[in-house]
């Protein structure tokens, strides 16, 4: 199989498979067989990619062209490839965490939920490999559609409140500000392309550049820069499961994905370093660090707070991309992976507290570390890899961040890196001192009646908890690979 | 009505009458004003006389529904037919009368570009008269138009402002009629006589005739929809009870 | 022979089916014969819009008197693409109105409702192929006359009323129009639509031509609901019968549009437009205005058919902001979107339509939990939906770039961002039904309702399809919508 | 004409519905009697077959079956009046530059128009020149027109339908067409 036709397929794989899952939504163990196929499936086609890619080649192909100089196209690259690898594997573990958590939680409406959880992985996929603007732009919308279904998953009042927060935020952001930028954009130089070193070249003044890439930047609101990140604490309301994988993976990293293609190949690094605006946006994401962090300390319920240290993180990538530097680019765009590994790891735990031990509060975690340990141990590592301690893959990703700003002399952001550092730590290790430290609530006559989480559950924390600290060994080829998409500029 | 011994007397007399003026006026159509519609309609309101003095089952006996629906149907196709029959025989006679042409702005203007200014009139000459000095020529050349105008307003005014269903129809009509009155007001020649051409043409001045004739596919236009409108206004006072507008509203806001 | 005769046929085949359902006296024959008619017209357009694609403009001389003085027809891209449009909605509609007309008429009037929607079609297309502008007048009270009637036959009794509030400002309506075509023929003296061209320019400044302007705008603006006048139709589309409102909404204001394209642009000359009046400007604002209104308004409304009947008229606000640019990618957006929107409002009325079949009701309360009940059709109003949001991939999208791209090129963001900004109030109100469908629960004390048949579904998913259809291949659409922006600004002198 | 401008405020203010259809039916006469003032027989003739004839027996058969009292409105006329000045000064507006009335060189007399006048009889053997044009050169529009009865005929029968009276009443002004 070529690459080409290879990426091709792994679009559609997840479709084909969503169609297959909504064929036997009679017979349970039949769909989950189906969703699990397709999952592995998927990463089998996506691994071979990387190879050229490490090579330097950069398949790609037109599928269709829609209007004269706008395409459906496919191409994949560096950035790709981390985003594509990090979404499918960790679909694999998601769907074996599902399964069991959907079961151990007899939840309704299972077929819908897996049926948009393939589609929402096949436009996951498709931004990964979006050869254009256009391309990305399309797979980002099926992303939102495609989630929505899950998000208000329970159907009741708050579900709706949360999905029409997610939603109004999502479409909001994309139709108002981002499909301005790409038509306008469009209209300045005839192509949306993904280019290395951009696309404006000396078309337009730097006023006007400023005015895109902040329609950019607060046009991906996946991406979750304050004030555009209130959908994402709101769609906590998802089953877990989605909160893992599509609020730690595929939709925020799509969001900070976008961020970095924008600012690589529709900007380049070199235009974007005499303009106004990204000064701008570097104390808006910084702000975002700082603010959601300390939210997310007063948060009680563990999802939540999850949630917006999600949002606080996303900031980093952001700030990476801003920081318009090789090191700082690579550095957002290890983060993407990085992040992924820690942070599923802590939503998986949350969803696995939450079947076992039914409880969704941090104050509710007194000694329960002592029932759970496997489940709190892979928290804690998770955890430390958010925070960015070594021997943890998140470590490297800051590093290169902080790195990146010393470059730029610009100091005030390595210390809003050093500060944030501090306050994820006041915010992650709380429920862990607590389950491990802390004796479980006395109450007469109660009895702990609850296990460790099931075993599909349990299996796929420990895969995410070691990937995240594999990642920390295996970080060099990651660099190698991104470091095409800045050397060539220079 | 029917019960009224003269009205019935009257109308039995009548009637034959009427229907004999109508074919009258049916077959001299060609010659003098009238026609085909007008003889039609004629002989129309003889019937419905007849259906409202005499009852309306004797007038169904005379013509039943089927054959009215029918007549309606065949009426149409045989115009259309002709229509068609005439296309295809010209057709045939002058096929180049057929043209397709390219985009050309006036190929048919060009084609027939004759002189047939009579009058000695270059087409082109228009005759503008600015808002000039407001001379009493100018408001008798304008008289009729601003009657037109002060018309078109009144019956406006009632379409828009009367809450009466029926009453807002009559307005249209004399909206509509006012119209009329624009369109053969633009065709009329000063000192002109009709347009019926006597003696093969001599030199008479003549009105111009095709607003006339635009006014009568207007006219007919007219009464379909007013005859559409009252039926919506009987069924509405079926339905709701009455034919005011307000209290309509008022009925609907509450179920 | 036959090919030359395209143009008459168009018009007189479904002329002479109407009397012929009449003759046949039954509810199904008359079904059959008004499935063929449309068809037949739907192949006469295409045909008649790839001759005119392939050698210009086609001039038809009505009963062969030449042009000025009889009656042409004249097809050029910008109506053969109108023709298209109407002719192939009626061509989806015919076979689905069967269905609905059993459910919702009484059977000793089918024949007659066949009859009367032959009818309107007559006029929609004679409106759009004719070149005499008193023709369309005619023509014009054709396709109203009919559709009060259609509309009339709704199962509601506010359906009369409904219908007769459209036949006094519809009346009014083609009532200003005859004044204004009244005094075009004053000052002109022919009625030929290209002769008027032509010898308008010399009287270009006068008064009364200003003042015909005026009253075939406001004419027209009052048949196509342009936003201030666009009262009659939120009730008319509600209350008719499911059919009916398909082809209404997908055609009655394509067509008003496109005759007010005509009268613009070749009639007056863009020139003119621009220059002597302000209605450039007067059609942007009112739009505008339009779109945020009944958007708005449609968000407050609970019976899902008078919801899609306010978006209606924020959509013909977007066709004439395309037009109010006054530039050929405006005026393909705005062309486009005749095409587009009557994919997506078809689609999503013959879903309407068929909840309405089971239901007997479009009230968004009945509509819970339908999503499950009645998958197919509810999943066919969520994709129309979606391409009424215009999100990529459907028509919607299309329409929306190229609304878009006229408003950079003119260098007025602001305005695209308020045309993307109002697409999102699309979304509130499609969201209320999405919400309403699929992630609430049925009332209890209501039946189930079973899927619709397919002879509702069919149709309703082949215009489905087109919108994903003509979303990705744009080629003809797009092809055909800039050809005519061009002949219309070309030919406007 | 002045006639016609007092029948037509009387028809404004007259609340008896039986009384405004009967003023209608007067001004359709006088309006008639206008048209042959200005030369147009046929119209004239049309005018007081279908104003004055069809159309009041058409408005007393609806008045029949409803009401023939008008109610007093209980909205101000305010909006209608100003819409109206509006519109009506919109057309003083227009007419100012118009060609003056009966100006036979007028361009609406010039153009088209002569060459009806000058071949019609040749070309269609008809005299009456507005029969030749209606039936012939914009036969069409004829054909428009009876359609147009036609509708009005099918959506009558379709609201009426059951309703014996009205059903065999308003068909025959459709049928009068044919």
């Amino acid at each position: 199989m070529t690459s080409e036709l290879a990426m091709v397929v792994a679009v559609l794989a997840p479709l084909a498979g969503a169609v297959l899952i909504a064929a036997s939504h009679r017979h349970p163990n039949r769909r989950e067989t189906a969703t699990l196929a397709t999952a592995v499936a998927l990463f089998i086609l996506v691994l071979p990619l990387l190879e050229p890619v490490m090579a330097g080649e950069r398949p790609g192909t037109t599928l269709w062209e829609i209007i004269p100089g706008i395409s459906i196209s496919l191409e994949a690259e560096p950035l790709g490839m981390v985003f594509a690898l990090v979404a499918s594997f960790l679909w694999i573990v998601t769907s074996v965490y599902s399964i069991g958590y959907m079961r151990g939680h007899h939840e309704e409406n299972q077929t819908r939920f897996y049926v948009c959880f393939a589609i929402a992985i096949s436009s996951a996929i498709g931004v990964a490999f979006a050869a254009n603007m256009f391309t990305l732009f399309i797979f980002y919308e099926v992303l939102t559609l495609s989630t929505y279904p899950l998000v208000t998953h329970h159907g009741t009042d708050e579900a709706r409140r949360g999905g029409r927060t997610y939603l109004g935020l999502l479409l909001f952001t994309s139709i108002g500000f981002q499909l301005l930028a790409i038509v306008w954009t469009w209209s300045i130089t005839g192509t949306l392309d993904f280019t290395v070193g951009g696309i404006f070249e000396d078309k337009v003044s730097p006023t006007l550049i400023g005015i895109l890439l902040l329609l950019y930047m607060f046009g991906i609101g996946k991406a979750a820069l304050m004030p555009f990140h209130r959908w994402l604490p709101a769609a906590m309301v998802a089953p877990t499961p989605v909160s893992a994988l599509l609020h730690a993976v595929a939709v925020v990293k799509a969001g900070v994905f976008t961020v970095l293609k924008v600012t690589v190949y529709v900007f380049g690094i070199d235009l974007l370093a005499d303009v106004h605006a990204k000064d701008l946006l570097l104390y808006v994401a910084a702000f975002t660090i700082i603010a959601a962090s300390l939210i997310a300390i007063r948060e009680d319920n563990l999802k939540r707070r999850l949630a917006y240290s999600t949002v606080s993180q996303l900031s980093y990538v952001v700030l990476g991309g801003m920081l318009v530097n090789e090191i700082s680019v690579i550095g957002g765009g290890m983060h993407i992976a990085m992040h992924a590994f820690g942070k599923i790891t802590l939503f998986f735990c949350a969803g696995a507290i939450l079947v076992a031990a039914h409880k969704t509060n941090v104050s509710d975690l007194d000694g329960i570390g002592r029932v759970m340990p496997i489940t709190m141990f892979a928290f804690l590592i998770g955890a430390l890899s958010v925070i960015g301690l070594p021997p943890l893959g998140g470590s490297w990703s800051k590093f290169l961040l902080a790195l990146g700003a010393a470059r730029s002399d610009q100091y005030v952001f390595v210390g809003v890196l050093m500060l944030s550092t501090l306050l994820n730590v006041a915010y992650l290790l709380p429920p862990v001192v607590r389950a491990f430290f802390l004796p479980p609530p006395n109450a007469p006559g109660q009895h702990i009646s609850f296990n460790e989480a099931p075993l599909a559950c349990l299996a796929s924390i420990c895969v995410t908890a070691a990937g995240s600290v594999l990642l920390f060994f295996f970080a060099d080829p990651l660099y190698v690979l991104l470091e095409p998409i800045v050397i060539t500029t220079r | 009505m029917r019960h009224h011994v003269i009205l019935r007397v009257i109308a039995k007399l009548g009637i034959p009458f009427i229907v004999l003026f109508a074919l009258y006026v049916q077959f001299h159509g060609d010659f003098g004003p009238g026609g085909g519609f007008q003889a039609g309609v004629i002989f129309g309101a003889a019937f419905i006389l007849y259906a409202l003095i005499f009852g309306l089952d004797n007038a169904l006996k005379v013509a039943p529904m089927n054959l009215v629906i029918t007549f309606i149907a065949v009426g149409l196709l045989v115009f259309a037919g002709v229509g068609v029959a005439r296309q295809v025989s010209r057709l045939r006679r002058a096929r180049r009368q057929f043209r397709r042409r390219t985009a050309s702005r006036h190929p048919a203007r060009r084609a027939r570009s004759r002189d047939h200014g009579r009058r000695g009139h270059d087409r082109d000459l228009l005759h503008l008269r600015g808002p000039g000095p407001v001379a009493v020529e100018f408001l008798i050349g304008h008289y009729n138009y601003w009657i037109f105008i002060f018309l078109m307003m009144l019956g406006f005014y009632v379409v828009v402002a009367r809450g009466n269903l029926v009453k807002k129809i009559i307005g249209l009509n004399i909206f509509q009629a006012s119209v009329f009155l624009l369109y053969i007001s633009i065709g009329k020649v000063l000192g002109g006589t009709a347009p019926i051409i006597i003696d093969g043409g001599g030199p008479v001045t003549y009105s111009n005739p095709l607003p006339h004739v635009l006014i009568l596919t207007a006219i007919v236009v007219g009464v379909a929809t007013t005859a559409l409108g009252l039926s919506l206004v009987i069924r509405i006072n079926e339905a709701y009870g009455t034919i005011e507008e307000d209290e309509i509203n008022d009925m609907d806001q509450e179920p | 022979m036959i090919a030359a005769h395209y143009a008459a046929l168009q018009v007189v085949a479904p002329l002479i089916a109407a009397p012929l359902c009449v003759l046949l006296r039954r509810g199904i024959p008359a079904w059959l014969v008004t499935v063929a008619i449309s068809w037949i017209a739907l192949a006469i357009a295409i045909q008649l819009l790839i001759q005119v694609l392939a050698t210009g403009t086609i001039s038809y001389e009505l009963g062969g008197w030449a042009a000025p003085w009889g009656i042409e027809y004249r097809v050029d891209s910008v109506n053969a693409f109108v023709l298209l449009i109407v002719s192939g909605i009626s061509a989806v509609t015919a076979p689905y109105a069967h269905k609905t007309v059993v459910k919702e008429i009484p059977e000793d009037r089918h024949y007659l409702f066949y009859a009367a929607y032959l009818l309107c079609l007559t006029g929609l297309l004679g409106i759009a192929i004719t070149g005499d502008a008193f023709n369309v007048f005619v023509f014009l009270e054709i396709s109203s006359l009919s559709s009060y009637v259609l509309i009339s036959l709704g199962s509601e009794r506010k359906a009369l009323t409904a219908a007769y509030q459209y036949l006094v400002m519809g009346t009014i309506g083609a009532t200003f129009f005859l004044i204004g075509v009244g005094l075009i023929y004053a000052m002109t003296g022919t009625l030929n639509m290209a002769d008027i061209a032509t010898r308008l320019d010399a009287v270009e400044n006068t008064r009364t031509v200003l003042a015909a302007f005026a009253f075939i705008t406001v004419g027209l603006g009052l048949k196509l609901a342009l936003f201030p006048l666009h009262l009659w139709l939120p009730n008319a589309y509600a209350y008719a019968p499911s059919a009916v409102t398909v082809l209404l909404a997908a055609t009655a204001t394509k067509v008003a549009i496109y005759t007010m394209l005509r009268f613009v642009f070749t009639l007056f000359g863009s020139d003119f437009a621009l220059d002597v009046t302000f209605l450039a400007e007067f059609l942007m604002a009112l739009a505008l205005v339009g779109v945020f209104a009944a958007s708005i308004t449609a968000i407050f409304q609970n019976n899902v058919k008078r919801m899609l009947a306010y978006s209606s008229v924020a959509q013909v606000g977007y066709m004439l902001l395309g037009v109010s640019f006054f530039s050929v990618t405006g005026l393909t957006g705005g062309i486009v979107h005749l095409f587009n929107h009557a994919m997506m409002k078809g689609a999503l009325f013959m879903a309407l339509g068929a909840v309405f079949y089971r239901l007997g009701s479009v009230h968004i309360d009945r509509m819970r939990g339908l999503g499950k009940q009645m998958p197919l059709t509810m999943f066919a109003f969520v994709l129309g939906g979606l391409s009424l949001i215009g999100l990529p991939l459907t028509v919607g999208f299309i329409s929306k770039w190229y609304l878009i791209l006229a408003a950079l090129e003119r260098g007025w963001w602001p305005i695209a961002g308020l045309i993307l900004l109002s697409s999102l109030l699309a979304v509130a109100y499609i969201w209320r039904v999405v919400e309403a469908a699929y992630f609430r629960d049925p009332a209890t004390h209501h039946p189930r309702a079973t899927e619709a048949p397919p002879a509702l579904l069919v149709p309703t998913w082949i215009l489905v399809l087109a919108n994903f259809y003509f979303g990705i291949d744009t080629s003809v659409t797009v092809g055909i919508a800039d050809n005519a922006a061009k002949v219309l600004l070309g030919s406007g002198g | 004409m002045a006639f016609l401008v007092i029948i037509a405020l009387a028809i404004m203010r007259l609340r008896n519905l039986f009384g405004v259809v009967m003023l209608s039916g007067i001004y359709s006469l006088l309006m008639a009697s206008v048209f042959v003032i200005l030369d147009a027989v046929d119209v004239a003739f049309t005018e007081a077959a279908v104003g004055a004839g069809i159309s009041t027996i058409l408005m007393l058969g609806t008045l029949a079956l409803t009401t023939s009292r008008e109610k007093v409105p209980m909205h101000t006329p305010l909006l209608p009046l100003v819409v109206t000045f509006v519109t009506g000064a919109m057309l003083v507006y227009g007419t100012w530059d118009m060609p003056a009335f009966g100006d036979a060189a007028a361009p609406p007399n010039q153009h088209v128009a002569p060459y009806y006048l000058e071949r019609s009889l040749a070309e269609t053997g008809v005299p009456n020149v507005v029969t030749a044009v209606l039936a012939s050169y914009r036969g069409y529009d004829t054909l428009g027109e009876l359609t147009v009865i036609f509708t009005a005929g099918i959506g009558v029968l379709l609201l009426l339908g059951r309703r014996r009276e009205k059903a065999a009443t308003k068909p025959e002004a459709g049928d009068g067409g044919s």
